[in-house]
């Protein structure tokens, strides 16, 4: 201990001096200096696009930059790849995640290891099994990756780091995914690490998350630093306006709602799940409020993909009368045809699903909107054009233009996109999965204002989230799903985030012990 | 130094620019290649490439050659398109040209006008039968559609060279495997005196118009796009799935079938067992030559039936063996798969050097 | 029909299948890659022509084989460059493989038309021929079997159990995000088409030096594209693989066996067996949708460019 | 003086070492005969589709002024080019239709196969011959009948398998053909498909082959008995001859053992002494007719006269041919 304290104040673990990353007509990085101690965590924060994954990305040997150096325990190196990166000792979780679905959590973690790694390590399965009790990341290390929630595969992800031991660990927005109770977890491991001498490079849009555990933090804006502080010294609103400059009050508080008449109910619906490790659905019952937003909360993998997609019609069983949209049932329907009585859905994919890679955004306008674009068959493009310029201005997504293609955008600009789009329908209904996942708090305010206004217009909506203070922000009402049965409906105000938190993990259900993968209080 | 450098947008005067600079490359090639064999490398070349397009017959003969390309390859653009991997239409080209036959052979006295359309409309209905059945073994049983659709193309053969011996075989043929010659009602008509420029040709241009008009022109073709670059986005947004893999695979069986019935019904004029040279699988680099675009086809098949048609005309007019001739062609297209590197990417000339 | 016809039909379809087998069993490590290379045809040829020119020259049919891969493998380095460099299309540049192969191989084997080698003689293996029936089926074959034997458990080993397969599975499945772990993704995928090549040319040489000793052009009559039916239908499990080879060796012979029993079927329906019982097979065989789709290398055919990583 | 052109349209490569390799050899035969005189031109891998008709008329156009067209599905494409080119000269190989510039000629193979049958018949100890037919054209009906024929005649209990390997050519599936008759017992292998494999695989089993169309001797010196050459020099000589000198007549030439254009070639000195007095003297007696295999009465597998006591079949019946000999037990496939 003495010792890291005393190279604490001599030797940077990591230095960055003017390291810089032109991509084809866009600076990524300019001249990004940044010093990491030994033992530190150490935010990197930024609006979407402001270059943090592309730095850290260099840091990890995946982007080769254009100058600059990078100085590792005083020395200089090269840092040429990952796997250069490993044997010096840094460990990365990358934000979009670079696991292989069909292959299992211990074959992806066994993947990442190095030979010298592996053949230190007598039994991988058992040493995993060892380091998620500990760190309460709870996986099994035989399952296949397919069958993983995102949430699961954010844990799997942070496993792989945990496995080998490292000097650096690079967490590029690991937490947007899990519940409180894992954050808080994690955070737990993240500070042990830190004592043990393991500096942490941090990346992450919830700044109350970097006010808790961040001894510094650098901030970008188009590739620059434009400012360092100390986190603790600063609270997630002074953070917020050197990221984006002046913004509106952030989380004021918004006005709560009562539903009107009741639009969309789910009536007693028993589903069997066709995943190998999926959750099966469990006599839910709800209704959906016409001018309400009714949150889900829950901890990935507890039956809410089966839920959002026998609802959105993706899972094409007919569920007869469990499903009925303004009292007229519509669980024979197709998905498209659903969507044509006014429904309207946001995946938690927003690209590969939500959004069409290789598509411009005019043509991912089209992917689900296509009332009023479409005459006898024929796409009427030029209108179409004209509105999706016109999504791409009110929503303020950041882009070339309507031509885009949706991969060449970033995640939160293409989230804002696609909010605008399912929006745009005047939807009676909205199902929502995760709308500001890995979103800035820039455009997740953005976000959050248009799901308001779609509300207040009289939509019904149903948030599923597991980010539960977005849901306290939002909902009018809230309810928690676990192992595919939905708790008691409950007004916002009338709740607590202690009492949803143990919904989430369970104890509303009346037959107890079969809620076996608790996680960690 | 010299680096490469991904471009941001595809480069669209690439796009033009990368034929050419792969013919060039070809040419070239062609140059050393035809003066190590002591033939004169300009005469040969001309004769390759030039030559198919130089007089009126030639053209035809390559309209001609070009016209089951093409049908067959307009078809298998908008399967690809969908990512569905039929390399059957071949089978299907066999099943057209077996079908329409079976139609034209039991009215072989009538001289009835509607004789041909219903050979026509038989071979159609026949390519997409024989399409249909791997697809619903696709959709059904979940078989892989690339292993399918290949056994489908040797099934269809051997059926019909079975029909050629057996059934449909000329009573008065001295017991060969060829079915009588079609009367003149069931032949398609010839578009020029002197020329074998058929109704086929037509339309094959014409399917390579309606692909390209479906495919961006309208809500169908846009999902048939979606449901191709990216499924899960297609199931999202609750395009049936069931029905665009029908509609491509209907589609394609049905101008591959149209090709064979057009070519049994017009230059042939009878049932024979060869009745394609392996169109079918040419018309997969067809397809991929003209970048899955059914207008791209186009191009592609004339491309494709100028050299095969140069590659004869070489043996004839230059004794150059068609050994060297397929040596060239796979060097040509080599080169312009090669070529289209420089259309998502640039060559980058600096001083200083970096990292 | 007699035990001994019958051993006799199961010895043929071992024979038979095994060029499928070889081309096969390089096509699925190249596929597990995320490549797909249809150029068998062309490889097999230039594999075949140049066996038999190098065992002709040499008089060495070992050296023939070695000869054969070798030139299989360049065939294959050919389409590496293209696809993997230059990132064009695997399925247009197979066909052009194809075609460049077949035209190649008729020009450099022009002049040895018409001559034969002493091709490998079949050795009966020490007392494993001598188990009753299976010792007759499976251990009297030539060399080159043995060696498909072999080169198939080891490439199942290899595949299903260890790092290397893992690495191959990886890179198939996601090259993206193996190129972020730091796997070196056109590495293994050159790697992984020369071996393709390197077994396409045995089956060349195999068809050449030991099938018919003898170099005729385009000899290879369309094994190719079997050959690439088959990887499908084993769903690219190397298991399944040697099953549908010789499944569809078996199916081939039948239809000539039958013919000779004089069994009263025309021979143009009895020559489609083969393949209609592949379907047929198939069907029973992939009924279980699910498991399907995971076991196909999902980046199958997609270039990868690591310049492009996002 | 421009020199006298002729062209050949083959089916297969040249490299085939089959058909299209012994059309090849003619045509270079023909070529040295004449010298300066003639340029020849060929295309070869003709496909019999609509191919066909292009790149005959391409020929036509190039000025050729004989054009062989050599394999049957060139027919009907060769008789639409015809018409168009009154002035060229065309003859096509196993056809039947011509027209006033339009000759066929074709072999009588049946000779070849009746000796054949005759050696088989004494060769073999299993009784049973094994026969590779490709399709079932009456060329080939008609040779199975004649090989049958002969055998019959020196081996009454003489049994014929046939398998139909549906191919003309591909070493490989003619392997497995040869295999799968040999397992059942067949120790003399006559084959109407054009690779030397079925030869390679009897000699590897230690029987007997005749080969096929070329000299096959070199491919299987142990097994192999003498092959029936397609000899097709001399009638192309004698053709071009006579169009050059005006006095060509559009005709249906059949050649045989009588015109060279059919040879026993290779016959392998390792045969017993009395097998090859009888080979030769059969030979002699087809090759001057008082051997002839469609001599009446001959009655077919169903028990129908087919050719009546006192008939030997005309060239014209011959090519119709569709039924198997008495003692033959399987049917003609359609
Ligand atoms: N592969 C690439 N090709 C071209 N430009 C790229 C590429 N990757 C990143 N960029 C550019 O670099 C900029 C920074 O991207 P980066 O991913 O580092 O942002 P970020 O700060 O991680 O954003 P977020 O908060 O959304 O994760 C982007 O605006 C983008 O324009
Ligand atoms: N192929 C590409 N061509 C051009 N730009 C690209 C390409 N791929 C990625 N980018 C750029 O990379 C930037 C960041 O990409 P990235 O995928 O890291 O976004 P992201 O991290 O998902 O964003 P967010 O943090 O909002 O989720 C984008 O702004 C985009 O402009
Ligand atoms: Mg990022
Ligand atoms: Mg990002």
């Amino acid at each position: 201990m003495a010792e890291t304290l005393k190279k604490r104040h001599s030797i940077a673990r990591i230095e960055l001096a003017n390291i810089t990353k032109q991509y084809p007509g866009c600076l990524a990085n300019d001249s990004v200096s940044l010093t990491l101690m030994p033992g530190e965590i150490h935010a990197l924060l930024g609006e979407n696009g402001a270059g943090k994954s592309t730095l850290v990305k260099t840091i990890y040997g995946v982007v080769a930059p254009d100058s600059g150096d990078i100085l590792w325990d005083g020395k200089a190196v090269e840092i040429k790849s990952p796997s250069k990166a490993r044997e010096l000792g840094i460990g990365m979780v990358f934000q979009h995640f670079s696991l292989f679905e069909t292959l299992t959590v211990s074959q992806n973690i066994e993947l990442c290891l190095s030979k010298t790694q592996l053949t230190s390590i007598d039994n991988l399965s058992h040493k995993i099994s060892e380091l998620s009790t500990k760190y309460g990341l709870n996986v099994d290390p035989s399952r296949y990756v397919h069958s993983l929630s995102i949430g699961e595969r954010q844990r799997v992800e942070i496993m792989r780091c945990l496995v080998q031991s490292v000097k650096l660990l690079i967490l590029d927005e690991p937490t947007s995914v899990l519940t409180p109770q894992e954050v808080s977890g994690l955070f737990v491991v993240l500070r042990t690490l830190a004592k043990e001498g393991c500096s942490i490079l941090f990346i992450s849009h919830k700044l109350h998350e970097v006010t808790e555990i961040c001894q510094q933090a650098t901030i970008l804006r188009a590739g620059k630093v434009i400012a360092t502080c100390e986190p603790a010294r600063e609270t997630p609103a002074t953070i917020a306006k050197m990221m984006v400059g002046e913004l509106a009050e952030q989380d004021a508080g918004y006005s709560k709602k009562e539903g009107r008449h009741t639009l969309f109910t789910v009536n007693a619906l028993n589903l069997t799940t066709k995943q190998p490790f999926g959750t099966g659905l469990k006599n839910i019952n709800f209704e959906l409020k016409a001018g309400e937003i009714l949150g889900i909360a829950g901890v990935a993998g507890n039956g809410q993909d089966e839920l959002m997609a026998i609802i959105s019609g993706e899972d094409e069983r007919n569920t007869g009368h469990a499903l009925s949209l303004e009292e007229q049932s519509i669980g024979q329907l197709s998905a498209g045809q659903r969507r044509k009585l006014g429904m309207a859905y946001v995946p938690e994919e927003r690209l590969g699903r939500g959004a069409v890679p290789d598509m411009s955004l005019t043509e991912n306008t089209l992917l689900t909107h296509s009332q009023g674009f479409i005459k006898k068959g024929l796409v009427q493009w030029q209108p179409l054009k004209e509105y999706a310029n016109k999504l791409i201005a009110q929503y303020k997504v950041k882009c070339h233009g309507e031509f885009s293609e949706a991969k060449s955008l970033s995640g939160g600009n293409l989230q804002k996109f696609i909010m605008g789009r399912e929006i745009g329908q005047n939807p009676k209904v909205l199902i929502c999965a995760h709308p500001t996942w890995g979103v800035d708090v820039g455009a997740a305010l953005a976000i959050h204002q248009a799901l308001l206004a779609l509300r207040d217009q009289g939509a019904a909506i149903l948030l599923v989230s597991e980010d539960i203070d977005e849901l306290f922000l939002l909902a009018d009402r809230m309810a928690a799903v676990c192992d595919g049965h939905l708790s008691p409906v409950v007004k916002t105000a009338d709740t607590s985030i202690d009492q949803i938190g143990q919904w989430m993990a369970g104890t509303f259900i009346s037959t107890p012990a079969h809620h076996t993968e608790e996680t960690t209080a | 130094m010299m680096r490469i450098q991904a471009r941001t947008e595809p480069s669209s005067l690439m796009k033009v620019a990368s034929p050419l600079i792969a013919i060039v490359c070809t040419l070239l090639f062609g140059c050393i290649l035809f003066s190590a064999l002591n033939k004169n490398p300009f005469e040969a070349l001309h004769v390759l490439l030039i030559a198919p397009l130089s007089d009126m017959y030639n053209v035809g003969e390559m309209l001609v050659k070009m016209g089951p390309l093409l049908l067959c390859a307009v078809g298998l653009s908008l399967c690809y398109r969908a990512n569905m991997w039929n390399i059957g239409a071949e089978g299907q080209l066999l099943a057209g040209a077996l079908g329409g036959s079976v139609v034209a052979l039991a009215f072989i006295d009538s001289e009835s006008v509607f004789v041909l359309p219903c050979a026509l409309l038989a071979g159609i209905v026949s390519g997409m039968f024989w399409a249909a059945i791997p697809t619903f073994l696709k959709l059904r049983f979940n078989s892989n559609l690339i292993l399918t659709t290949i056994m489908f193309n040797y099934i269809g053969l051997y059926l019909l060279i079975w029909a050629v011996n057996g059934p449909l075989r000329d009573p008065d043929g001295y017991g060969f495997p060829e079915s009588a010659l079609f009367s003149e009602a069931a032949t398609l008509p010839t578009l020029f005196d002197g020329s074998r420029i058929h109704l086929g040709i037509l339309f094959a241009i014409l399917s390579a118009f309606i692909g390209w008009f479906v495919l961006t022109k309208t809500h169908l073709g846009f999902q048939i796009r979606v449901f191709g670059a990216d499924e899960p986005a297609a199931k999202y947004a609750g395009f049936n799935s069931k029905k665009l893999s029908w509609f491509v695979m209907l589609f394609s069986g049905a101008l591959a079938g149209l090709a064979g019935v057009s070519e049994v019904t017009g230059p042939i004029g009878q049932l024979v067992p060869n009745v394609s040279p392996g169109y079918g699988y040419s018309a997969i680099i067809v397809a991929y030559l003209g970048r899955l675009h059914p207008l791209g086809a186009i191009v592609a098949a004339i491309f494709l039936a100028v050299l095969y048609m140069g590659g004869d005309l070489a043996q004839i007019q230059m004794g150059i063996p068609v050994a060297v001739v397929g040596m060239f062609q796979g060097v040509l297209l080599f080169f312009l798969l090669a070529c289209d590197f420089f259309i998502r990417n640039r060559l980058i000339f600096n001083k200083q050097a970096t990292h | 029909m007699d035990a001994d016809l019958i051993v006799q039909i199961l010895f043929a379809a071992i024979k038979t299948g095994t060029p499928l087998l070889l081309i096969a069993l390089g096509e699925v490590i190249c596929e597990k890659s995320g490549v797909l290379n249809l150029g068998q045809e062309g490889m097999m040829l230039m594999g075949a022509v140049v066996g038999f020119i190098a065992a002709y020259a040499t008089g060495n049919a070992g050296l023939g084989v070695l000869g054969a891969m070798l030139m299989g493998s360049f065939m294959s380095l050919i389409f590496a460059v293209l696809v993997l460099q230059l990132g064009a299309n695997q399925v247009a540049t197979g066909l052009a493989l194809t075609i460049f192969g077949t035209g190649l191989s008729a020009f450099v084997g022009s002049d040895f038309v018409g001559n034969t080698v002493q091709g490998f003689q079949p050795i009966a293996i020490p007392v494993l021929s001598s188990i009753p029936y299976l010792g007759d089926i499976l251990f009297k074959h030539d060399i080159l079997v043995y060696l498909s034997f072999v080169l198939a458990f080891v490439i199942a080993y290899v595949a299903n159990k260890t790092r290397v397969g893992l690495v191959l599975k990886a890179v198939g499945e996601n090259p993206h995000a193996a190129n972020a772990i730091g796997i070196k993704v056109l590495q293994v995928r050159y790697l992984a088409i020369l071996f393709g090549g390197a077994m396409t040319g045995l089956a060349g040489a195999y068809m050449s030096l030991v099938y018919t000793p003898m170099w005729a052009e385009n000899m290879t009559a369309g094994r190719g594209w079997i050959a690439l039916a088959l990887v499908v239908f084993a769903s690219w499990r190397v298991g399944r693989i040697m099953l549908g080879a010789y499944l569809f060796g078996f199916a081939s012979i039948m239809h000539l066996v039958l013919q000779g029993l004089g069994v009263n079927i025309s021979s143009n329906l009895l020559a489609m067996m083969p393949y209609v019982a592949t379907v047929i097979v198939m069907v029973i065989i992939s009924a279980d949708q699910f498991k399907e789709k995971l076991l196909a290398p999902r980046s199958l055919g997609k270039p990868f460019d690591p310049r492009n990583m996002a | 003086e421009e020199p006298f052109k002729v062209g050949f349209v083959y089916v297969g490569p040249i490299g085939d070492l089959g058909w299209s390799y012994e059309h090849d050899r003619g045509r270079e035969e023909m070529q040295k005969y004449f010298g300066d005189k003639v340029k020849t031109t060929f295309v070869e891998n003709v496909a019999e589709g609509a191919d066909a008709q292009r790149v005959i008329t391409q020929l036509a156009k190039a000025g050729n002024q004989v054009i062989f067209t050599t394999s049957f599905g060139f027919m009907n494409p060769t008789v639409k080019v015809a018409k168009r080119f009154p002035n060229v000269v065309f003859e096509h190989a196993t056809g039947y239709k011509r027209a006033k510039n339009l000759g066929t000629y074709t072999l009588r193979t049946y000779e070849g196969r009746y000796v054949s049958g005759v050696t088989a018949g004494l060769l073999t100890k299993t009784n049973t011959i094994g026969y590779i037919g490709a399709f079932p054209i009456p060329e080939v009906i008609r040779d199975i009948d004649a090989t049958y024929m002969g055998a019959k005649s020196v081996n009454p209990d003489v049994k014929l398998k046939i398998v139909w390997a549906n191919t003309w050519y591909d070493p490989g599936k003619e392997t497995d053909a040869a295999n799968a008759l040999m397992d059942q017992g067949v120790d003399v292998l006559i084959q109407h498909t054009d690779s030397p494999a079925p030869l390679i695989a009897a000699q590897k089993r230690g029987i007997r082959a005749i080969g096929q169309a070329s000299d096959m001797s070199k491919f299987a010196p142990k097994a192999h008995v003498f092959s029936v050459r397609d000899n097709w020099a001399p009638y192309y000589i004698k053709t071009v001859q006579q169009v050059m000198d005006g006095t060509w007549k559009s005709q249906d030439f059949w050649g045989g053992f009588h015109d060279d254009m059919l040879q026993l070639t290779s016959i392998n000195p390792n045969l017993p002494a009395d097998v090859r007095a009888k080979i030769d003297a059969t030979y002699q007696g087809v090759k001057s007719g008082t051997i002839q295999p469609f001599k009446g009465p001959i009655t077919d597998n169903t028990g129908k006269i087919v050719v009546p006591a006192g008939h030997t079949l005309t060239d014209k019946e011959l090519a119709k041919v569709n039924w198997y000999v008495d003692g033959i037990t399987d049917k003609v496939p359609n």
